[in-house]
């Protein structure tokens, strides 16, 4: 008997004669014959809890993690710091371990906490709604979509291709569900090309999806991209960084009518990918169209003021069929994480921590573009994660910094064919200057040793 | 006056916004080390005003949340037999090993020659889950139960398409949950409800009814929501089966029947698993979760990509031994960014290692046998005005229905769950599944004592007796809660989904 | 009846011995790797029947304790204004580094040359303790404010000692913590007692009196318990110095003057930190803590063993840098095991380096602020009924006497404190320093709120104002805790200090 | 400001005002103008709290910990396995944050934590009292010598030789204190030399001290200590391992007076040495001699159980210069997770662990006692700790099987001139088989390899 159950040999007996059989086996009858497995699963013996975690614990060193090495690797998540805080009361039992706030007078904490968080969200991205988190980013841009299909019932749905590979991914393969067709709009100096939008845009179009900054770092005109939508009345999605939007205008205010995106910035760990959260902003317009939990301000019979799951109406568990999404269980504790850790900024820190990888970036990419081999992919204002062409090949290089305990970046020819010779690299607040420098050194080194070695085999 | 945190709040409920002053912070921000550049963003793109979050102290940050915190109910304070939803007993191993930074501070794109520990857990977690469902192939990447729904479907389709047709119809039981036809329609198909027959299993005659050659796929649920085996799956299967089309396998309650049976082996093509329930991550107030699929030979070509393969030629070609296969021509492509939920692998990757196969069939054995005796103490006690809705015993949890407690008590199933709360019971999921009158499902899990499955029986009874003397009580009730009754219309008429600022 | 855990407990109590059952348990043992071998202990020597230690499965032991855990308040809930005991915010941070394998996993023995980054840490904190306190030389190694005591009083023989004499007179005011006499016996000296002058400050001419060339030593804290600052200290410790005694400063109110004032530069011989109060180790419901100890010239021969030291020629002679330096022949030896706690270490290291010079003294600055705002609000409010005992102002804290409350509304300190729980305050420190009546000694720290502050203020108004009405509510207060009022009295008559068992 | 005040400006304005004071300095008059530190104290500046993190986690990684090599070393603290519940309940706000429970109505929860830690002492050390912890382990046996002072009054105090060095420094440090003379009995067989115990005993003896197991591992006959003790009326304090008490005769069911120990076997990790419990259990006739806290069962105002600190009179708070120890701050935190660490090992658990470290024990000892070069130091029966021999400089055989990722166990000579060429090698439920092997092999290269260096010299 292993510790999490409690089942003793007398309770067993006396269980089983209160039910009314005379073994455990007899409860299972119901599965047929030829159903049944006749033999046991194969799978390792259970093992004492210090033996499990001497296990995980070999397995977590088998990887190089964000502990190990100084890490330039962005392109959608990202290595902040995590702030203590955030971590105790995500531990707490009474955050971590109930179900979704069913019973509102129970849950009047995970309630108000999501809440805030709507709150939260919806001052970032300057939309009048939020709901109560999704998975995560690309899924989230997937949702947003169908939120459109649903609103405007148009086919096409005009992705820029700024948007991030697995976004668009996601999107492609969600849109076969909505019998939606998805085209790509290309990049014009390495912003959504304006002219092809306008080009491609027309009344059977549902929804442009546009992301600030897009994947190669590049802050786009989502004010342009949003105007040239509306002409045909197709609705704005804009997937945003989070944590750019202390220094970058709010969506909001820039026209979009949605904003979504992956929330991990805000206090959530990398975790390989996930769990994380997505974010799900709208204009009051989309309010009741929204997938996902909602949670709403209302009154208590004594008159206290109070917190429920609300426009539940919206969801499969009332409207089943034609439920506005089939979202169910959610990202609830990580976006208590989000709303915890933007607490935690603050309307001054959001701003400050904005700037302050604005600035390092910029030193970054001057300082790297300086390099012998080293290249600007392109010289459009960036935030935090900008993207350099190498006179290299990528992989060796990345190999090489490796080595030498620093992670160079994302190799942006495995998303993009068309910059096999390109370098994302991203900024955090923990990258100080003399990781910057670090990296440059041991870039310059890569890229310089690399090139000595093709002129040898030349 | 402030007083005391009491059950009852006295003061108005305030939110981080309301608290704090301007210029109160906890974040320090790191020296800017680099010189600093004006202009850097062009100024329509520069954000003019900044978001109005809070401004609090660390104080007061913690305050304020650990004080929230409070007012949820919670499983490691007590009993929370949410039907469908395995409650389990959450091990705090799992966050534990889950922290290690080598898991929690990897960044999914890490080359796999360098996250092997991450790939090797995955491939095992994947052939794991291959061997509970008895189907070969697993993909991890689904986010929860409904994200597995939808791949399993769009699977569906693509394994039709790919044969050339396009089959748009899918069989759901009226007990589904409601993510299943949510689902079905996402996937651009239409729902088509099989009727129960009067023991609570799929009515075969409706069943073979609405059969035909448009049906893509039967999903069902099994044990179904109703906690019942399906009587006559072998039926099912035959005659879906039968006109080509898939079997999907709403993997919820597999706590049921882990190592006693699997899916696979029934001739079920696509299994979700919900490892928030059947594999205990903790539930966070609604996620994170994941819902890993396994599927058959036949739909294995079309999963997500990438999966987690390892190469025995591994060290050999430089190529590392466990790899993501992106190389899938016909897959159906990705469902989210990069691979799923890792964290919540990890977890259930230490509990299947915890527990092993023999404390997997325990589980559902305990499971069982803790529901069916819950069971027969709430029928001995008040059968008369909660029975069993069908049959005589049940799988992991069980269905009651509230109709003659209602009709003769005059007190509904809403109100017994309210006042359970005075009880200090989390109630069972009420409502659901559709179709059962004042329907109450109870699922205890196998981590509950005898003791407190009896105290809940005790609860139940009481607050049945109770009623029969002044039914207003329940109707009232909860009162020693943190809040009353909530006006949940009102909230709905006139949605406030955020908090109104001032400046 | 089961009800919800609400304030006021509605069922017994049980222990974690009356819960589970025989036969069930949480931790499952490794394996036996190693063949078993029979009578490897002596029949005499092997217990008979083994310890009667509960029986219960995880998931029972998890909510027993965490249901225990909401009966207790805490500072993470709310204002908790224990005078002398500086309860200010606990930063998570610290828990994290305490908790990083490297220091929690480490070996006390480990070979100083693979724990250089523990005797780094351990050097620099003797380092910043040394400049903070202006004494030169630190032992890290007492447990706690009282263990530091003793290590003084120790010390202060050992000087004398040293010196061919043997002074056993240890001065001490009235307003001592208890500690202090209480170390003076444990040290095999005897305690004289110095009266206050009207203003709460030492009465010079009693000390002078008093001060003679058997006096081994004064301890005196400062700010004092009353939270004033020595008014005269200069003379204090002219008088002392005149007859060759040495001089201890209780450093537990250091919170008031750090970067403002050392006890070094004053002219003491020895200090004691309390780390688990300047330097925010939580409190952990009683412990630990750490007392370490910063001396003068004179004093540091005697030190306990070992120290930390960094050896100039580090790695020449293969030595480390970091080293414990044992050979130090006058020591008075060791306090206790190891090297202190470490764990507290790590925090206060986290904490010193949080904060940096500015920030220790913005500290002082703060916490003496919010301690004068909060007397001014009170004696704006309830000035009558609570005067201050001394003086006008403050330091960190502040020592109200509740005699008129008690003479002229009937309720003492006691039942004010009792009735502030149900304003969901923890009460300040009651009854001590003694020589005050009915003492009220309020320390609110800097990482409160001018909020919280006003919050408490009128709180006690507002009990006070009660009392004007109906004394009676204060004198049976609390009504909203878990438990009442407790019979203190008979637990001390019949003590039950154990649960009995049954088998 | 620093995150962890709240102090604005304009907070700081308003709260001088109401203070009527028109300066933070003006507060701080009070300090003498000669007695005013005239320049910044000299420290690093402040740093955000990545920065610290960052910090910290670089002294830890210049630490070899037990999570970096596989360790045999013991000699009082143990690299046991903390199950992860432990960590989840020590760190809940609820039991970290608050003092001492001085306000019992607020503190029912750490009180009866107390209350149930006094009763698993009480049931492991066999004696019917127990106290709510001291600060560790050799405090409490110069504690346990302090009581032995107040009860018998008497000049002399008999000290095993088999007790750990530390215990016996400290309790010479404290004598001084108590005017007490400490008088060493040697070992003969490497356990307390029962004839010179004899011997020394006296009608001024006031306590015997002997630990189980000694020092060197062996198990003593504590009931022969105390039947000699008694014979003078001394009081017996037995120093024990309380993860032993599983296998190991309870010294109260021995004659013994006062069991004390180090508790952090019990669910403590290792720290460096600190912080963790001292446990202190007396017999029924000391109750109200003991240090510390005690907590007691009482019934409240509505006559519902509950617990009080009890028997304060005792304490230095009250009693002040005529209390039972000058104990304030103790260990409660610590002490709460040796609790639930009992709780979760269980009536079985603390056997079955006891019996593996027995076994395993056994097994490492006679496995590297067959190594060349290697002896056991003694043959008396052990439970989790032995001694060996070894036929090489103790110090370059541990530093070449560090060099392997062994850390082999405690030099004797350390602490033992006698044995200088002794190792004390230590078993926790941590240590497999595969390990004990693994040292077996480490140590028998070591040995080898000295004893070729040692030849080649000679
Ligand atoms: C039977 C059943 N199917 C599917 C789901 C959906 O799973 P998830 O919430 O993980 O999306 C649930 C969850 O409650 C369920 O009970
Ligand atoms: C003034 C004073 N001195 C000494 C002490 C004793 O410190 P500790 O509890 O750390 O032993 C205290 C603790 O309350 C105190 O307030």
């Amino acid at each position: 008997m292993a510790g999490y159950t409690a089942l003793t040999a007398d309770d067993l007996k006396a269980m089983l004669d209160a039910i009314g059989v005379g073994s455990v086996e007899e409860l299972f009858d119901a599965i047929p014959e030829g159903m049944r497995l006749d033999r046991p699963i194969e799978l390792a013996p259970g093992e004492p809890e210090q033996a499990v975690y001497a296990d995980l614990r070999r397995l977590a060193e088998r990887n190089v993690s964000a502990d190990d090495e100084i890490t330039f690797v962005g392109a959608g998540m990202y290595d902040h710091y995590v702030p203590a805080l955030v971590d105790m009361l995500m531990e707490r039992s009474e955050y971590l371990t109930p179900y979704t706030p069913y019973q509102p007078e129970v849950s009047q904490g995970h309630l108000q906490v999501m809440f805030e968080y709507q709150t939260a969200i919806s001052e970032l991205t300057g939309l009048a709604v939020s709901n109560a988190s999704v998975y995560e980013g690309p899924s989230a841009v997937a949702a947003a979509a169908y939120l459109a299909k649903l609103a405007r019932k148009r086919r096409r749905l005009l992705v820029s291709r700024g948007v991030h590979p697995h976004s668009r991914a996601t999107l492609e393969t969600m849109a076969v569900g909505y019998d939606a067709d998805v085209v790509e709009i290309g990049l014009d100096d390495y912003v959504t090309d304006l002219d092809a939008l306008r080009e491609a845009l027309g009344d059977d179009v549902g929804a442009v999806v546009v992301q600030q900054p897009n994947f190669l770092g590049a802050i786009e005109d989502v004010r342009a991209v949003a105007d040239a939508a509306h002409e045909h009345d197709a609705l704005v999605i804009c997937a945003a960084d989070p944590l750019t939007l202390g220094v970058l205008e709010a969506p909001g205010h820039q026209g979009v009518d949605l904003c979504v995106g992956e929330g991990q910035p805000l206090g959530n760990r990398l975790d390989f990918g996930g769990p994380s959260f997505g974010f799900f902003a709208a204009t009051e317009e989309y309010l009741r169209s929204m997938p996902g939990r909602i949670a709403g301000e209302t009154t208590d019979a004594d008159g206290r003021r109070g917190f429920v799951l609300t426009l539940q109406t919206r969801e499969q568990h009332i409207r089943r069929e034609r439920a506005t999404s089939n979202i169910c269980t959610s990202q609830a504790l990580n976006a208590l994480g989000g709303v915890v850790y933007l607490s935690w900024l603050g309307r001054r820190g959001i701003v400050e921590i904005g700037e302050l990888m604005l600035q390092r970036t910029h030193y970054a990419r001057e300082t790297l573009a300086a390099l012998d081999g080293v290249r600007k992919l392109h010289d459009r204002p960036v935030v935090r994660e900008f993207a350099l062409r190498l006179d290299a090949p990528v992989d060796r290089v990345l190999e090489r910094c490796a080595a030498e305990g620093v992670n160079a970046g994302y190799a942006l020819g495995r998303s993009y064919d068309e910059y096999g010779d390109g370098l994302l690299v991203a900024i955090t607040e923990q990258r100080s200057r003399a990781d910057i420098d670090r990296l440059a050194e041991v870039l310059g080194a890569a890229v310089a040793a690399e090139r000595d070695a093709a002129g040898v085999t030349a | 006056m402030s007083v005391a945190e009491t059950p009852l709040q006295a003061e108005r409920a305030t939110t981080i916004f309301e608290k704090g002053a301007p210029g109160r912070r906890a974040f320090v921000a790191p020296e800017l080390d680099v010189p600093h550049v004006d202009g850097l963003i062009p100024q329509e793109a520069r954000r003019s005003e900044p978001p109005r979050l809070p401004e609090a102290s660390e104080p007061e940050i913690v305050r304020h949340y650990v004080k929230l915190s409070k007012r949820n109910f919670d499983l490691d304070s007590g009993f929370y037999p949410l039907g469908s939803c395995t409650m389990k007993h959450n091990p705090r191993l799992h966050e534990r090993v889950a922290a290690l930074p080598g898991h929690s501070r990897l960044h999914p794109l890490q080359d796999p020659r360098r996250a092997q520990g991450a790939l090797e857990l995955m491939f095992n977690l994947q052939q794991a889950l291959a061997e509970i469902a008895g189907l070969p192939h697993v993909s991890l990447q689904p986010s929860a139960g409904s994200h597995g729904e939808l791949a399993g479907v769009l699977l569906t389709r693509a394994y039709h398409a790919d044969r050339g047709e396009d089959r748009r119809k899918v069989l759901t039981p009226e007990s589904a949950h409601g993510t299943n036809p949510a689902t079905v329609t996402m996937a651009g198909c239409q729902v088509v409800k099989v009727a129960l027959d009067d023991t609570g299993c799929v009515d075969i005659d409706d069943l073979r009814d609405k059969t035909d050659e448009d049906v893509a796929c039967l999903m069902i649920t099994n044990p179904s929501t109703l906690g019942i085996f399906e009587r006559e799956i072998e039926e099912i299967i035959a005659i879906v089966r039968g006109v080509g089309a898939t079997l999907y396998y709403d993997g919820a309650n597999l706590n049921a029947v882990m190592g006693w049976s699997r899916p696979g082996d029934m001739g079920f093509d696509i299994v979700h698993f919900n490892l928030h329930k059947t594999f205990t991550q903790p539930h966070g107030g609604g996620g994170p979760g994941a819902g890993p699929i396994a599927v058959s030979d036949r739909i294995a070509p079309f999963l997500p990509v990438p999966l987690v393969v390892r190469r025995s030629d591994g060290d050999d070609d430089g190529r590392p031994e466990f790899d993501f296969d992106f190389d899938r021509p016909k897959s159906i492509g990705r469902l989210r960014g990069f691979h799923g939920n890792y964290g919540v692998f990890v977890r259930t990757y230490a509990y299947i290692r915890s527990l092993g196969a023999k404390g997997l069939k325990d589980i559902s054995d305990v499971a069982v046998v803790n529901a069916n005796y819950l069971l027969a103490r709430l029928r001995e006690k008040v059968g008369e005005r909660l029975p069993l809705a069908f049959g005589e015993r049940c799988m992991h949890e069980f269905l009651l229905s509230g109709a003659p407690m209602k009709k003769e008590l005059g007190i509904r199933t809403l109100d017994l769950a309210k006042r359970l709360l005075d009880h200090g019971h989390h109630p069972p999921t009420v409502y659901f599944p559709l179709g059962v009158d004042e329907a109450l499902l109870i699922e205890p899990t196998e981590t509950e004592t005898r003791e407190t499955l009896d105290a809940f029986a005790d609860a139940i009874a009481a607050i049945v007796a109770e009623a029969e003397e002044d039914p207003e009580i329940a109707r009232n009730a909860p009162y020693t809660t943190p809040v009353r009754r909530l006006d949940e219309a009102g909230a709905a008429k006139r949605p406030r989904v955020r908090e109104t600022l001032e400046d």
